[in-house]
């Protein structure tokens, strides 16, 4: 169903290019994760980076949203270099992730998990809230109502109340989903969405990466180191092998590309 | 005031009435977002007012129709008085119908427009608009996913509120000109019968008989504006319309939307309805929940819970009717009702209920005992989509499982020889849409309504319905042969979901079983018998020894009866498969098509009748994206155990 | 089973969320206010308020301020007795120096003075986590009591090392006796104690637990660590030093430094582990069981043995007690006491059906 | 106030330095093998040191009370490993952190309740005398008990270290330290090492808790002065052997020299904080300890 979604024409059609990444090379200590990596990414589109485990993916998501700095190579954002990044600037220019191995608030339930993606636009005081002061209950109501948009959207009404901890793997990812857009990001960044799911959850995630750019017009960054359904829901394809890129372009070029079938050979997909 | 100059002869008058009397009194609740979004009777005129400015703008006209299909929400209900504002008559679809069921009544009815919940419901009738030109405008409710439709019909709820809000001022005369010449004798509504007999009819009701059955029903409960009702029900269904919109619309009291289908039953709990109307189903569904969850409580709970359920139903049924009770019982039962009863209507969430219908289908005695004996009142009715709903109703305190009560007001009743019921009444529907032999055929000269029901009136002036006046048959020997009446007494038990009875002109009588998915399995898993789905749990052994022990329980009871004791079920086997009403075997109401059923698994009836223990079956399974299999499966054949006829015991 | 909850729906975020969103539970709890505002004074004897339940409820303040830092934000501290030193000389101190100083004011200010130190010894926790910081924590723990022992300014060079705590006055009635101290430091918990809910309700509190649950992705969501981490430790030792103000105000009379010892700190985290961490409820209950547990079993012993048993005796079965208590809870039940009870009310409310 | 008195100073300090290393040991050997910190490690010196005693007060001969002494020590470490340990395996180390100052509580009872609250003397046959040919050469004061404390200290550490380079059980050992996963599946039986280490653990409490009682009395405040061995371990570095040795030099040392030169001016006692200031001052500059391992967090 995700593919014939995609057949209409889009809401949002492609746009510039609104982050560019050039030359990044990152090292740990000795060990290189990256070589020299450049590539663009453009306004909603769907974006995928896959490659076999250890291509350094999850690496180059990490360089993007700032919790690696790379030793070398730069990123732009709408054409502006980006210095310095941090995970916070980047949360602030509208950058917003989900992690491979599932990072919720384990403690929390779903409702407050999402809400908690809301936090930048909440700046009331602690005072403000402790005293439930004007301010303090007008954000959280009006949060509350766009947070509740996303539950609708990502169909979790019947658990908004459910601690995060008592879900299901496939639903504790959809959440993940939706906290991270809460703060309604113009790059979203999901790591390894479909790790570990069987195939309906797969075909769910899709769904709603897809129905996430269509509806809200979001640009999407996604790696995957399984390239069926990447292929069926993505614009462009970056494929990264041992930290070097091996290829770029659409599904169809890169499923031709002799080094990419190469790098993928052993790797069972 | 003018409300006394004016008579209040149609819905959208009675809106602006209440709006007048209590605007500020809530008139729809939709759980939305989390809370129950309320909308009051000033909010709802004002956005029908707006609704129905851009709806003829858009072209509806007087004697136009237009088609609703969604579930319960007040943008469709809006939608539809907006219509009925303008002359216009509601269509009513069942939301879950599929495309090609939708291409009759949109073309038999000339419907022009239409208001869609969703993508889901859009796509549908995208698929037919070649074969409904008339069709001009698609309302939208949920923009979700309709950012890139591009076709001219399309229009999303939201914007066509902004053009009514624009357009109001203008057309503020002309609406009040379209509400004035509106009046009772205009139809109202037509609603497609779920067609148990043949092809589906829309059924043409007018605003007086609409209304007329509502204030009747009404006064006879003494419902109010501070009553509240659970809209949960298919809108498509005159039932749902009846309690979810003429009533509230004449009484002015509040319904509620649930958020979906999965939280239906919290949501219920949280408004906690004093109005609650189920259909036998629904009602064997809460049953079968709670005997399962209680399956799972401690021993010393389960143990309370039987004493409990065992006083309840020796006194509890009485106690809810009024009837005298012994002291000692009484003071038991109000422990009982401390300890189970009381929480146990709260989280089904029925603790206000003050008058719960159930109709639709005939009701296993047991069931409405079941609730009635824990302090619900829930009470049989008798009706059609023909006589909108009610003909008969059960009074307070004089509930019998085997009756649907007496004639309600304005009712008149008579048989014909064949035991066949007919109806005269002021509800009764103006016409079947564009057909006027069916009309005729159904509704004769003197304005009697042929209700196609067998059954009779007790010495006590309360009617019994015994079946479909033709599924009546006799048994070989003569017997009288009530399948429905069959039927019913298995589905009571938790563990049978549908059964099919066969034997007319045949020797004896003989069943089809399906089992209840969640209660058989949850039952199996305490046995811990493993199985893989429902095919191979119907195939187990245990399961026939289970459905057995149900069917001559059944046997037993049937021996009581001196008419009945010959329709004992000799043979019975459990369907490989769930009967499914995209296969055809049920009606849109879940109301099982015996004929059908019967012509299809003939080779099943046949083994029946013979002697061998097991046939081999194919049959083929429609999945819900229209995809056909075929399942070939091992049927085992099982006798049951039947009982001599009780003598007639000297009183 | 005691709950009839159809018919109590929410129109409104603000009935959501509201602390007690059940209409029976509000009614208990006002009650229970009620109860403890009036007939409690009324007729609880002195040794009860003074012996029980005014240290109850101090203590169940101090709880709060660790559950804040500890159960809330995630840091392990071991130095709150510390920061109820650092109240309790504070305000001692404002009090004594600052002719005319209202005492509530003294009260808020000698919060404000342990906040800001607990802020200098939380600064450490923007570098490092877990462990190391409950070593640092260790450091105010000794440090403070250290430096109010050494310098005798802090005790107005007083020889005895003991300061002996001002009469409590607020608008010229002098809250002396124990009926009087308890409504006081009842109002005073109890005020407090709806902040912290708030808070821990609130915005606030969810990126408190967002840095507990997982500082990584808080930080990625644009959380601000280190402000967030800062503005627990300085809030939690609010709630430390108003509750050792109190402690020596309205419960002990005179303090000295080694009052606050570090053994006293252990207590106080121990009231969150079996009280419940992360819950407002379990702070309270938390210090009734540790506050309780040494009575009852001086108790239980003389019932027992009658008067032989000597007082090293039941001092080391009460150790060995708590600590088995604390390694039991944290198997077993690591939300503690508040837990069970959520757990008790939820099988209510779904009553009769099991789940 | 001249060179002598600061080497005297220096020496001390580092003398008792070896002390808090001994002590830091034990928390390192455990925190290595089972990434479990154990608060009780202080607890569990002040037991060891008390339960000698209190054999020998029964009478028993030095060496006999020192091999039951041995014995109790071992079965507590392991019975602290299967009664407390394993049930919260995989639990945060905050939770285990707290688990251990429970199970402080319950060791100071145990040993409060079976040998009574008095403070012991313990006499291991050397005077607390300063070294005559050292005084009468260089002139200076050196407790010969310090210096007898530093050998078995070092015989110690060396037995260890050969323990662990050598035999199959520190080969065992170290890869568990590594990573317990891997270490299964190589099929290293965890639980025995984990029960073996918190033995040893026991051993080495006891040898520092009998050197510090011998000091200064066999009391309640070893289980405070013991927790002097945390600043220890977070400059040397939580999993580092050597790096507590140095660390516990420079603790003591430093501590020391502060009490005597800096004291002063504020009253004396500073040694109660100092190491833990030193410490947070460390862990500012240089969060994983001397030798620690550098910290990645994966994300």
């Amino acid at each position: 169903m995700s593919i014939q979604l995609h057949a209409h024409a889009r809401a949002f059609p492609i746009g510039a290019t609104i982050l560019q990444v050039e030359d990044v090379s990152l090292r740990f200590g000795g060990v290189k994760a990256l070589t020299k990596i450049s590539f663009d990414v453009r306004e909603h589109e769907v974006r995928a980076i896959i490659g076999p485990n250890g291509a350094g993916k999850s690496s180059m998501l990490n360089v993007i949203n700032g919790v690696y700095r790379p030793q070398e190579g730069t990123l732009s954002f709408r054409g502006s270099k980006l210095e310095g990044m941090t995970p916070r600037r980047a949360a602030h220019m509208g950058i917003s992730r989900t992690f491979q191995n599932i990072a919720l608030f384990k403690g929390m339930s779903v409702l407050d998990n999402i809400m908690a993606g809301r936090n930048l636009r909440m700046h009331a005081s602690f005072l403000e809230v402790a005293f439930r002061l004007p301010r303090a209950l007008r954000e959280e109501n009006e949060n509350r109502d766009k947070v509740e948009e996303i539950i609708e959207f990502l169909e979790i009404e019947h658990i908004r109340k459910t601690p995060v901890g008592r879900l299901p793997y496939g639903l504790q990812k959809r959440v993940e989903l939706g906290r991270a857009l809460a703060a309604e990001p113009k790059i979203l960044l999901l790591d390894e969405p479909m790790a570990g799911m069987n195939i309906e959850e797969k075909q769910d995630m899709c769904r709603f990466v897809l129905d996430v750019n269509d509806h809200y017009g979001t640009t999407v960054v996604l790696i995957e180191h399984d390239m069926g359904v990447v292929m069926d829901i993505s614009d462009r394809v970056v494929v990264l092998d041992y930290g070097k890129k091996i290829g770029d372009g659409s599904p169809d070029e890169v499923r031709a590309d002799q080094n990419v079938i190469d790098a993928y050979l052993g790797v069972a997909h | 005031m003018r409300d006394s100059q004016e008579p209040l002869d149609t819905f959208p008058k009675l809106l602006m009435h209440h709006a007048r009397q209590r605007g500020e009194r809530a008139a729809i609740r939709e759980k939305k977002h989390g809370i129950w979004k309320t909308l009051t009777w000033m909010q709802l005129s004002e956005k029908v007012q707006a609704i129905a400015a851009a709806l003829s703008e858009s072209g509806l006209k007087r004697g136009g129709h237009l088609a609703l299909l969604g579930d319960n929400r007040p943008r469709l209900y809006a939608a539809m008085c907006a219509a009925q504002w303008l002359g216009a008559v509601a269509v009513p679809l069942y939301e879950d119908a599929a495309a090609s069921e939708l291409v009759l009544p949109l073309f038999s009815a000339g419907v022009t427009h239409i208001f869609a919940e969703d993508q889901e419901q859009v796509d549908k009738i995208l698929e037919i608009l070649p074969q409904c030109p008339a069709v001009t405008t698609i309302v939208y409710d949920e923009d979700r996913g309709m950012r890139h439709y591009a076709q001219p019909q399309l229009i999303s709820f939201a914007a066509l509120r902004e053009k009514g809000l624009d357009l109001l001022a203008a057309r503020q005369g002309m609406l009040q000109d379209e509400l004035a010449k509106g009046n009772g004798s205009d139809a109202a509504a037509m609603f497609f019968t779920s067609g148990t007999t043949g092809q589906a009819k829309g059924v043409v009701l007018t605003h007086d008989s609409l209304i007329d059955r509502a204030r009747v029903a009404a006064e006879l409960e003494g419902l109010n504006d501070t009553d509240v009702a659970v809209a949960y029900l298919p809108p498509a269904w005159i039932g749902q319309n009846i309690f979810s919109y003429a009533q509230p619309m004449v009484v002015g009291y509040c319904i509620c939307c649930p958020e979906s289908q999965e939280t239906f039953l919290s949501d219920m709990r949280e408004v906690g309805p004093t109005y609650f109307f189920a259909p036998p189903r629904v009602l064997e569904a809460l049953l079968t929940q709670v005997s399962i969850r209680m399956e799972d409580a401690g021993r010393l709970k389960r143990a309370l819970y039987e004493r409990c359920m065992s006083l309840a139903g020796r006194v509890g049924a009485r106690i809810t009717s009024g009837e005298a009770v012994g002291l000692g019982d009484r003071m038991a039962y109000s422990l009982g009702n401390l300890a189970i009863y009381g929480p146990l209507r709260d989280v089904l969430g029925m603790s206000q209920v003050r008058v719960a219908y159930t109709a639709g289908e005939a009701v296993g005695p047991e069931l409405l005992m079941f609730f009635r004996s824990i302090g619900i009142n829930v009470k049989q009715l008798y009706g059609s989509t023909e006589t909108s709903v009610f003909v008969c109703v059960q009074p307070n305190g004089q509930v019998k499982p085997d009756t649907v009560g007496p004639a309600v007001q304005g009712v008149e009743l008579k048989f014909t020889a064949n035991r066949e019921l007919l109806v005269r009444s002021p509800g009764l529907f103006k016409e079947y849409h564009l057909n006027p032999e069916a009309t005729r055929a159904a509704k004769d000269a003197d304005g009697w309504f042929h209700t196609g029901d067998a059954g009779y009136l007790g010495e006590d002036g309360h009617l019994r319905i015994i079946d479909r006046v033709k599924d009546v048959g006799a048994l070989a020997d003569g017997t009288l042969f009530a399948p429905k009446l069959l039927e019913n007494k298995l589905k009571f038990f938790p563990f049978v979901k549908e059964a099919v009875a066969f034997g007319d002109g045949r020797d004896r009588v003989c069943m089809f079983v399906n089992i209840d998915m969640a209660a058989v399995g949850n039952w199996a898993d305490k046995k811990n018998i493993a199985y893989t789905g429902h095919s191979d749990l119907a195939s187990r052994a245990e399961v026939h020894a289970l459905i057995g022990d149900c069917v001559a329980k059944v046997n037993a009871d049937l021996a009581t009866d001196s008419t009945l004791s010959s329709s004992q079920i000799h043979r019975f086997l459990v369907l490989h498969k769930e009967l499914d009403a995209d296969d055809g075997e049920l009606t849109r109401t879940r109301k099982v098509r015996r004929g059908f059923i019967g012509d299809r698994y003939q080779t099943l009836v046949a083994a029946l009748y013979g002697s061998q223990p097991s046939v081999r079956v194919d049959a083929e399974v429609r999945y819900e994206d229209g995809r056909v299999a075929m399942v070939s499966a091992d049927v085992k054949l099982c006798n049951a155990k039947t009982y001599p006829a009780a003598p007639l015991k000297a009183a | 089973m005691f709950y009839r909850e159809a018919g109590q729906f929410r129109t409104s975020y603000a009935q959501d969320t509201q602390i007690f969103p059940l209409r029976q539970d509000r009614l208990a709890m006002m009650a229970l206010l009620a109860a403890a505002f009036i007939a409690v004074p009324l007729f609880a004897s002195d040794y009860w308020l003074r012996a029980l339940l005014i240290p109850w409820l101090i203590f169940s303040l101090v709880a709060l301020g660790q559950n804040i830092l500890t159960g809330y934000a995630g840091q392990l501290s071991l130095g709150s007795a510390g920061f109820m030193a650092v109240g309790a000389f504070a305000c001692y101190n404002f009090m004594l120096r600052v002719d005319g100083m209202p005492f509530l004011v003294a009260l808020v200010l000698s919060g404000l003075c342990a906040a800001a130190v607990g802020m200098a010894f939380g600064l450490p926790s923007l570098r490092i986590r877990g462990l190391y910081l409950a070593v640092a924590t260790l450091a105010a723990q000794f440090f403070i009591v250290w430096a109010l022992d050494k310098f005798a300014w802090f005790k107005n060079n007083d020889p005895s090392g003991v300061i002996t705590a001002q009469p409590m006055k607020i608008l010229g009635y002098s809250f002396a006796s124990p009926q009087a101290k308890y409504i006081l430091v009842l109002a005073i918990v109890a005020g407090l104690a709806l902040l912290a809910k708030n808070m821990a309700r609130g915005a606030t509190g969810r990126s408190w637990m967002a840095v507990r649950d997982m500082d990584v992705a808080a930080e990625v969501m644009g959380l601000p660590l280190m402000r967030t981490k800062l503005q627990a430790f300085a809030i939690s030792s609010f709630y430390c030093g108003v509750g050792g103000a109190l402690f020596a105000f309205a419960y002990l009379g005179t303090v000295e430094p080694s009052a606050f010892t570090i053994d006293l700190s252990f207590r106080i985290l121990f009231m969150i582990i079996i009280g419940g961490v992360g819950t407002i409820l379990g702070s309270f209950l938390g210090a009734a069981f540790i506050l309780l547990l040494p009575i009852l079993l001086s108790v239980l012993f003389h019932a027992v043995f009658g008067k032989i048993v000597d007082a090293s005796v039941t001092s080391s079965v009460e150790l060995i007690v708590f600590g088995s208590l604390i390694i039991v809870f944290l198997i077993v039940e690591p939300h503690g006491l508040a837990r069970l009870w959520q757990v008790t009310k939820e099988r209510l409310r779904l009553w009769p059906f099991p789940h | 106030m001249g060179f002598q008195f600061f080497m005297e100073v220096l020496i001390g300090g580092l003398l008792s330095g070896v002390m808090y290393a001994l002590v830091a040991l034990g928390f390192v050997l455990i925190y290595k093998a089972s990434g479990v910190f154990n608060f009780a490690q202080g607890a569990m010196v002040f037991f060891a040191a008390l339960s000698f005693v209190g054999f020998m007060e029964l009478g028993l001969p030095f060496w006999a009370a020192l091999l039951v002494t041995i014995g109790v020590m071992v079965l507590l470490g392991m019975a602290t490993e299967r009664f407390v340990l394993r049930p919260l395996v995989n639990q945060s180390e905050i939770t285990l952190l707290m688990a251990t100052i429970g199970l402080t509580f319950v060791i100071e009872g145990v040993a409060q309740l079976v040998w009574g609250v008095g403070v012991r003397r313990l006499d291991l046959g050397i005077k607390d005398v300063p070294l005559p040919w050292l005084a009468d050469k260089t002139g200076i004061f050196i407790s010969q008990l310090d210096v007898f404390a530093a050998v078995v200290a070092g015989i110690l550490v060396a037995t260890l270290a050969l323990l662990f380079a050598k035999t199959d059980i520190g080969r065992a050992l170290r890869a568990v330290a590594d990573d317990h996963a891997a270490a299964l599946s190589i099929g290293i039986p965890l639980k025995r090492i984990w029960a073996l280490v918190w033995a040893i653990a026991g051993i080495v409490a006891l040898v520092a808790g009998m050197l510090w009682g011998a000091r200064s009395g066999v009391q309640f405040a070893l289980v405070f002065v013991a927790l002097k061995a945390l600043p220890v371990l977070i400059i040397g570095g939580f999993t580092s052997v050597p790096g507590v040795i140095v660390a516990g030099l420079i603790v003591g040392a430093a501590e020391k020299m502060a009490e005597v030169y800096v004291g002063p001016k504020f009253g004396g006692g500073i040694e109660s904080w100092f190491p833990y200031a030193l410490a947070i001052l460390f862990l500012l500059i240089r969060p994983e300890g001397l030798f620690g391992e550098k910290i990645i967090r994966r994300v």
